[in-house]
């Protein structure tokens, strides 16, 4: 299978996109002319034409709103909005209208709109710029929330996206666009909803997604060179989330982590937490934990920033932890 | 929890699906059926008020009384494959849209024979069947969709239009500066239509706005603008009719401020603290029934006994309406969970 | 002590705070001429004048900005958003500005302000004015959440937001404005991050806040009838969380649920149950449990919203299935 | 979890801090201080470029080469104590303002003596001992602070207003048109200074933007706006210090728009394929620096040696300010979790 890097794996899956369904078009800021801010997108324009990738004002509320009534009459727009921080700005269109049009109007109403957006931290941005706000979108129902971790998935899930008839948020980890991956030529679709066992193991479980799922990983490969076999899940998609997956390895293993980028407090690593706990209590050998950022704004010097991150030591001090008990 | 449904599509080249060649306009409607609307439309809201106060109405309920003029000479001047995107207030847009007055006084009451199905309630009527694809309660939060509308049109190549109603109370909120340049920057084929009832809930136009002339806000985005009396169904419909051809030649959105005004509160909640009783008479005198059946009756198109008539024909309809949404079964305890996604039995 | 109703209490904290502190003034939609969409400001315009009480544009995000600048510049605004579903328009200068700024000028400049709205669902607003987002506040590092429970509550804990150096969401519930409880006359402040055990017990603990704590009491006294001695916390503030309260209580019950109208996915009872499993792994004899609302839209028809909302009859099926266990 | 601290205030009367009387402006600066600064910004722009290459510097970097005439001219005819309310291109503005060059690269390098301990980074620069208050990263999210800088002021009843600068790309936010809105009907003591540099990232304004007269847009808020050269010192210098007279008056808000040009990329990621050499060349012409050094030059108020000279002091600064930042500690690791909330330290 080819090597080929995660932005790389997306572009094909909008290439295809393009090029098989007429009512595919793609809007978003500095898309078209400047080639994406993550390059995502770089030739697009030439190639396709200004009707079908349309740079936008920067104005986040219209852009999704827009994509949502296209979207309504039947069409299937992909719209970016650069990253996970701006769609702030749009989030009463998210919330508000492209989730919940559907049930409102009794199933009149549909709205396969694509809403892709960079996540993430670890660049150092700043507090404005790092945010990973994907617990906040997986709390809405409507929404499908996706959040691949590699080539693979990026290409597999985006493709599904835009099968899908209902709104999805498809989140990219900033970090991960250079990563490089096996990944089919022909186009694939990755099921939402079902969870990617990357590696199996014993004694601890390993939940992770996006940037969170690769320091899982690693830990884990530290881990067993302790003699301490971890499972390692790689989510794929927040909502649905893979909750069989998580629980059969838990069964297992009688023990969990949840790793994620984002403030702990409150965050999706909470959910998993109560949901491992309440369907699988009797088989926990010690309290899910959650290795998480700190409840901070994101600090810009890198030592800092690193500190507020979770980092595979802490994953690997936190399994010792728990095996010990 | 299962994997949720997604429709598998297959790997074939999808195309964008034409509208069917684009019906004729229906005859333009003659004063008297403007007028029918209108007793329609009034009947309506009070007998919607009469059963809020009787508690089979729930919740937030915004009457149109007093600007029906606007919806009914509006929609009337569109086609009937033109879309209606509106607010909170559009009991009077479904019914002049030909929504069926049953099914909108069904979904008052919440009950599953509504528009849709008891779900969305007052606030949110759709019937797509009719191209009426919503009402929002989130003030200005519509105009994006209504552009992403327009823009599919203009996508697909069809000369269906979108009309967008407004309230004044939108136009300070960002997305209406956001619609307002995004359809004019892209030439969608959408109509703005801001109802300039004077108040947003309490608020005098003129004490937020820095401009009170909307329509001259429009014209800064390079819209074409205007501004008309929207408590005169004639001159509404005249406006929308020329307005609506422009936008459908393609040359982009255009924007018609309709000064009107509400008769009642707000909500059935308002106190009216914020108005005078005598500003509330001075319109009332301008009352858009009155003046079309006194003009009709002046210049003997009808007499008073037409009148007469036709009101009874809006008692009946609306007495109708009412029997069938009392009579009509609340939606089932079972459906609460079905369509938040699309479902199987969808695809 | 007089009894008063919950909206007279927040009036009562507003009213001092516009005698007796200079620099407070109000802002917001039809918080004056039309007296609060929710009658929580009636009268003031005339006693407090143009400059202290503002009615602005219906415009969320300059009006919570402008209250954050005022905010930085040593003034105390208080910006009424009308309810929670209005923020979202404001929630890019909530989340990235006045949480953030703080932190990001190294402690240079603060943001005391307070953001007043009303939250919850039960009187079929439908599904774009019946949202709970309180759990998206609390997980924002920056923010004090607070969400008062009775009359009692409101005013001193809306007294103390306005000490407060850092911005406060204070989140009051539709539902519970017409609420009477016993409120002393004279100011007094309830200190955030202190819950309130409102009932103590001995076989589970039921932890609810807003409306939510209501329904937590009403079935604990039916229990009681049962014969079950339920233990009930109102939380108070969300943010910060008292997690001492809730372990303490949990320590000796070994049993939890947590009382939400939100949405279950995602939603902060996730939170609480994450932690105490976390931390009072050993004590719990049932995992820890949720009673939240259905993760979907709001439906307008009155059966289906309450089919939605938790009930106090399913707290009641949970506790017993929990005693049982 | 402890209980957060809040401050205990006790229930005395609380009044408003009312500033000390206005200081009189600093003495009109002359061209050649102008020149200085625009000068010493330039120089410190290369040196940051230059550090960004050797990895000194991390995250985004957004050059103001090419600009600026816009901060130094707008800033030096504004008060000491006027706020300064800045988007993410924001090191002119700083060192316009006055902040230290030491400091400013320090927060560059992620340095604790940096204006912000090495918390902000280059977007977020803060000094309120000098009025300061912040670079800001969300397009046009920094407009409504700005609006309440400058209404706490206006309450407050002193004459301190605020300059909020945005960029061209901020036009079409609606938080744009709410600031603009608020401002205006408020008449709040805050001019908008918007550098129109073309381009937004790599979209060209006339692309996006239904009225590329950007100050046009503000007269449709009943706002006084104008255009000027952006690439004119001495014009943007004239035109602030008047708009800053008339604002400080009390009458309301100005707007300007500054046109202008940016001579490198939008940040260093950026591989400017939207716009061509020729275009970047035109400008160059036009290069702010240049200009007015050759007018001086010209008119013979300095000779050429004194330029040597000039920019023999701006490399100084900035070698100076680099070696500081360079020999600067990285914040302590265990500062991490502080100032989140008050702290009892700080009350
Ligand atoms: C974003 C948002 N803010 C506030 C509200 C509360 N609200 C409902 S209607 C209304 C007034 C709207 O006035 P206008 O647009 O003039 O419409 P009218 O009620 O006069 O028909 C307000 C403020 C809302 N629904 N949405
Ligand atoms: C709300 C928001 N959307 C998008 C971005 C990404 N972005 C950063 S700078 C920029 C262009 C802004 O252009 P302009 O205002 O003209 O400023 P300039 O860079 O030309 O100085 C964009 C789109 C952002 N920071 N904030
Ligand atoms: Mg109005
Ligand atoms: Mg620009």
């Amino acid at each position: 299978m080819p090597e080929i890097t995660y932005r790389e794996a997306i572009r094909q899956a909008l290439r295809y996109q393009l090029q098989h369904d007429e009512r595919v078009f793609l809007m978003g800021e500095d898309i078209g002319a400047y080639g994406g801010s993550y390059a995502v997108t770089k030739g697009f324009l030439e190639e396709f034409g200004e009707k079908r990738v349309k740079d936008t004002p920067i104005a986040e509320s219209v852009i999704v709103g827009a994509g949502i009534g296209a979207a309504m009459a039947g069409l299937k727009p992909m719209v970016e909005v650069m990253t996970i921080n701006f769609s702030l700005l749009a989030i009463d269109q998210i919330v508000n209208n492209a989730s919940k049009l559907r049930y409102m109007s009794n199933n009149q109403v549909s709205v396969p709109l694509v809403i892709r957006m960079a996540g993430g931290a670890g660049s150092q941005l700043g507090a404005q710029h790092s945010q990973s706000l994907e617990s906040w979108y997986a709390h809405v129902p409507g929404l499908h929330v996706v959040a691949p971790a590699t080539p693979y998935d990026a290409k597999g899930l985006l493709m599904a996206a835009f099968d899908s008839e209902d709104p999805v948020i498809f989140i990219e980890h900033t970090a991960l666009y250079p990563m490089k991956g096996e990944v089919p030529d022909e186009p694939y679709r990755l099921p939402f909803g079902k969870a990617d066992v990357a590696r199996t193991g014993k004694d601890v479980t390993l939940i992770g997604y996006g940037g969170s799922f690769h320091q899982a990983f690693r830990a884990a490969k530290q881990l067993a060179a302790d003699g301490i076999d971890a499972e390692v899940i790689n989510l794929r998609t927040l909502s649905p989330l893979d909750t069989d997956a998580i629980l059969t390895s838990v069964r297992k293993t009688n023990r969990a982590i949840v790793i994620e980028d984002d403030w702990q407090f409150g965050g999706f690593g909470g959910e998993i937490a109560a949901i491992i706990q309440e369907h699988a209590f009797d088989d926990l050998d010690a309290p899910v934990m959650r290795c998480s950022g700190a409840n901070i704004p994101m600090p810009y010097n890198g030592a800092l920033e690193q500190a507020a991150l979770p980092q595979e030591a802490d994953i690997i001090r936190l399994v010792k932890s728990m095996v010990q008990r | 929890m299962a994997t949720r449904f997604i429709s598998g599509r297959s790997d074939v080249a999808r195309s964008v699906d034409k509208q069917p060649a684009a019906s004729a306009r229906d005859a333009a409607p003659g004063p008297i059926a403007l007028l029918q609307t209108m007793m329609n439309i009034r009947r309506f809201e009070e007998k919607a008020a009469e059963m809020y106060a009787r508690g089979k109405i729930k919740g937030f309920l915004h009457l149109y009384i007093g600007q029906e003029a606007v919806a009914t000479g509006a929609i009337a001047a569109l086609r009937g494959d033109d879309y209606i995107v509106t607010h909170y207030r559009e009991h009077g847009h479904a019914l002049a849209r030909g929504l069926e007055p049953g099914r909108v006084m069904a979904e008052l009451f919440g009950k599953s024979t509504g528009v849709t199905g008891g779900r969305g309630g007052s606030m949110h009527l759709f019937d797509i069947s009719k191209s009426f694809f919503g009402g929002y309660a989130i003030v200005a939060g519509h105009m994006p969709l209504a552009c992403g509308l327009a823009l599919a049109e203009q996508y697909k190549g069809t000369n269906r239009i979108v009309a967008n109603f407004i309230g004044d109370g939108s136009v300070n909120e960002g997305e209406f500066h956001e619609a307002l340049n995004l359809a004019s920057v892209w030439k969608l084929p959408v109509i703005f239509i801001c109802e300039n009832n004077l108040y947003g809930m309490g608020t005098a136009m003129r004490r937020v706005s820095a401009l009170v002339e909307i329509y001259k806000r429009a014209e800064a985005y390079g819209i074409d603008a205007e501004q008309v009396d929207g408590m005169d169904v004639i001159a509404m419909h005249a406006a929308v009719s020329r307005l609506a051809a422009k936008v459908r030649t393609g040359e982009g959105p255009a924007f018609l401020e309709a000064i009107c005004f509400r008769f009642r509160g707000h909500s059935m909640a308002d106190a009216e603290l914020y108005r005078t009783k005598g500003e509330v008479e001075h319109w009332r005198k301008l009352d858009p029934i009155t003046q079309l059946s006194q003009q009709l009756i002046a210049e003997k198109t009808i007499k008073k006994t037409d009148l007469a008539a036709m009101q009874a024909r809006s008692d009946t309809l609306v007495a109708d309406a009412t029997t069938f949404a009392e009579d009509s079964p609340n939606p089932p305890l079972d459906s609460l969970m079905r369509h938040v996604y699309q479902e199987p039995a969808d695809a």
